[in-house]
């Protein structure tokens, strides 16, 4: 199954791409938390018209871009620990707020980096036994609380296996939280034993996806 | 009436032992009490148990008191970005245990406001779940118990000699969770200021929670990912 | 965009109705939502179930509603100084629950937060443990549920159009932990500022918990026991 | 027991007195919690230098006296409605993080009053069964983490009982919490199944406290 290598392929979303998945996502007005990694592309791709606050549970809502190099506050970062600037109506507050605003269902819609996800919408991204330990920050915390969690990830890992399973096999963040995921190659529901396809990257095939039949199913 | 301002770090620490368990605020490098930090290694104290969010970052903050092996403990959610902690945990020379962000502010919280136990979806499902309690209320929930320490060394912004304390923008995140659960909170500010300076309605941490305050110096605010406009 | 901007309480609370539980910030006629009051008196709205500290005070507050005989059901943590509301129970009019004080702001901090459940010492060994589960940490606690409502009608000295809102002196009480637990919080304030206005870092409260904020009109702004210096 | 009529003698404390009581019990620089009724009287008797920061659970730490008619604020109040002013380095909270600083054991000293107290430290204050509910307010609260948890009360009720009983009668506020009691008549620490007197108003006698001997026990 690892034998579709996407990187040697037009055939997928460019990380900007992905992002625009998301975005397309997102209601006017909503709130965001986005995870350290390709999640963060997210935030330049939204239209400032969209009025999204961008939460960053550090301690801050209402993320807006980069500061200049007049500008930037080694007090003023996200998680991922980036120099960020701040929109006006931006608030700083404690961690207990901050994730007691993700706990408490205050924050619409989360967007998470991966290692694998799974049928049941269970969601690994924070060890790998044996060879590394990140750590889950607040992953663990993330995962619960926004009314849609999305996960972006790389269709495929390096080694060419692919990320999205019947069952995880790493040790999980989350089990069975996970909304929707968009990868490089099209946008997935998990539904229990399968991923529904709701969309494929122009050109992909399921074939591309490297995953069995039974594991597929089309939107209704 | 015995003041709660002290000279420096090297006044303000004076009781601190081998052994003691040590809440340290910041984000990464964001907000770390570095003149405390820095105490500690000139004091070599050793044995310690290192509660905070990262265990240091890029070699600096915490990290100072890796390199010396000072830390023999540490409670923290994400040890990414450090290597001084991820070679010692390799080599099984500190014990740490790893908890879900929200679950690590909450349960500083609980310790500070007297709450003596609660639910928490977080970490549902997961190895963190193994050997706690869980019960369904309207998804299942680990029973989580404060988590307290014998200090805490914090930084705030402003600071005023009863202890009341104002944080500069991200700066805040677990600082003043820390200085509730603490039985001894050590602050050190940017600017001593007067008391009644600091507006009464924006005293982010009365100082009721605070201990020992003093006036900090020589700070390196290390920005550890500089990210600028039209960059990525 | 849709904005949370409503011109004033008769737009803001247009989709009210009987039957539904309604959360009012304040202690005693202190900070109350006062304009949002007296619309649900205006509209009549009956079977209420009011969550407040103090269903009123001295006539006055959701005092004005208990005249009307629009709320059937109380929980709150203190009930002297309100003559309509011991009437009212002395003839069984009401169903009142008491909850002590920092349990009450606990609970609804909890549903605010996210927090399932809690265990205090507070109220164990009173009539307030009956039927509720008891359990020994340090001391015996009760395990404590959330308080959530329908909606919240709270009162802020500034707020800006996002909702982030700023309070004054002892108004704040319960009323930014009532708007974290509302499906829908109502927030009437003495001055609708700019956004950026209020400083990021004197936000008491997020605009996120927000759903609807207005200008408000005509304050009483009663104080009730006016005590000045040299008079006991 | 209750023939004893302490106010037609001359031997015992006035309110100020039994406030003096309690201020003798203060170390320099602590926090002081001070409940309605004959407990805010004590914030009058408190000399400025000994540096005490007054809380009121509505929301307030660093209570100082009364306001001016000009200085008056609508939203400046204790926990008993009255307006109030406060001293340079006050700060104003939420009620979740008033409380906390109570149950987190952060107030040093809470006077309440009360109806009853017992020998076991419980104590009565916020109902009288069928005659008159106040509710308990932060009472409950109050009682559990101050490290000095002190009831004032005139030793003897309107009707002549004494409120000082080896067992409450009427609902508990709270079991086994109270450490301390100022009366008119003395000072008394419950041992759990006598009172121990601590001191006795000048000129009153054991006889005057309407309590039996098995009740009393002197200090060691």
């Amino acid at each position: 199954m690892g034998e579709v290598n996407v990187s040697g392929s037009q055939n997928h979303w460019s990380k900007n791409e992905m992002a625009d998945q998301v975005v397309e996502m997102l209601h006017d007005g909503s709130s965001l938390n986005l995870g350290i990694g390709i999640p963060t592309l997210v935030a330049q791709r939204i239209p400032p018209e969209k009025g999204i606050w961008i939460h960053s549970e550090n301690g801050v809502l209402g993320v807006a871009g980069r500061p200049t190099p007049e500008s930037v506050s080694a007090t003023l970062i996200n998680a991922g620990k980036e120099t960020i600037s701040v929109k006006k109506g931006a608030s700083f507050f404690d961690s207990a707020m901050s994730f007691g605003m993700i706990r408490g269902g205050h924050i619409d819609v989360c967007v998470l980096g991966g290692m694998q996800v799974d049928a049941e919408g269970s969601l690994a991204n924070w060890m790998i036994p044996g060879k590394k330990v990140t750590g889950m920050g607040g992953a663990m915390d993330l995962v619960h609380g926004a009314k849609l969690v999305i996960v972006m990830l790389t269709h495929f890992s390096k080694r060419g296996d692919v990320k999205l399973l019947h069952r995880c096999t790493l040790p999980l963040t989350g089990k069975g939280v996970v909304h929707k995921i968009v990868t490089d190659l099209g946008v997935f529901t998990p539904t229990g034993e399968s991923f529904q396809i709701d969309r494929l990257a122009p050109g992909v095939t399921e074939k591309q996806l490297g995953m069995t039949d039974t594991l597929l199913s089309s939107a209704s | 009436m015995t003041s709660k301002v002290f000279k420096d770090a090297e006044a303000a620490l004076f009781d601190m032992k081998d052994g003691v368990s040590v809440m340290s605020g910041g984000f990464g490098l964001c907000g770390i009490p570095e003149n405390s930090i820095l105490e500690i290694r000139r004091r070599a104290l050793k044995n310690l148990h290192a509660i905070s969010n990262n265990i240091g970052n890029s070699g600096r903050g915490l990290a100072w008191l890796l390199k010396e092996k000072q830390i023999s403990r540490a409670t923290c959610s994400y040890v990414g970005g450090n290597p001084d902690l991820e070679a010692q945990m390799l080599a099984n020379e500190i014990d740490v245990t790893l908890v879900p962000q929200g679950t690590f502010s909450e349960r500083i919280r609980a310790a500070g406001m007297g709450i003596r136990a609660f639910y928490t979806p977080a970490g549902y499902g997961t190895e963190i779940a193994e050997g706690k309690e869980s019960r369904a209320f309207d998804m299942p929930c680990l029973l989580e118990l404060p988590l307290a320490a014998d200090f805490a060394i914090i930084k705030a912004q402003k600071g005023d000699p009863y202890g009341n304390l104002w944080f500069k923008e991200t700066a805040r995140n677990f600082s003043p969770l820390m200085a509730m659960a603490a039985k001894v909170t050590i602050v050190e500010v940017e600017q001593l200021v007067e008391l009644g300076e600091i507006s009464p309605e924006d005293v982010h941490l009365p100082g009721v929670f605070v201990q020992r305050i003093y006036q900090g110096a020589d700070y390196e605010n290390t920005i550890e990912i500089p990210i600028f406009k039209d960059e990525t």
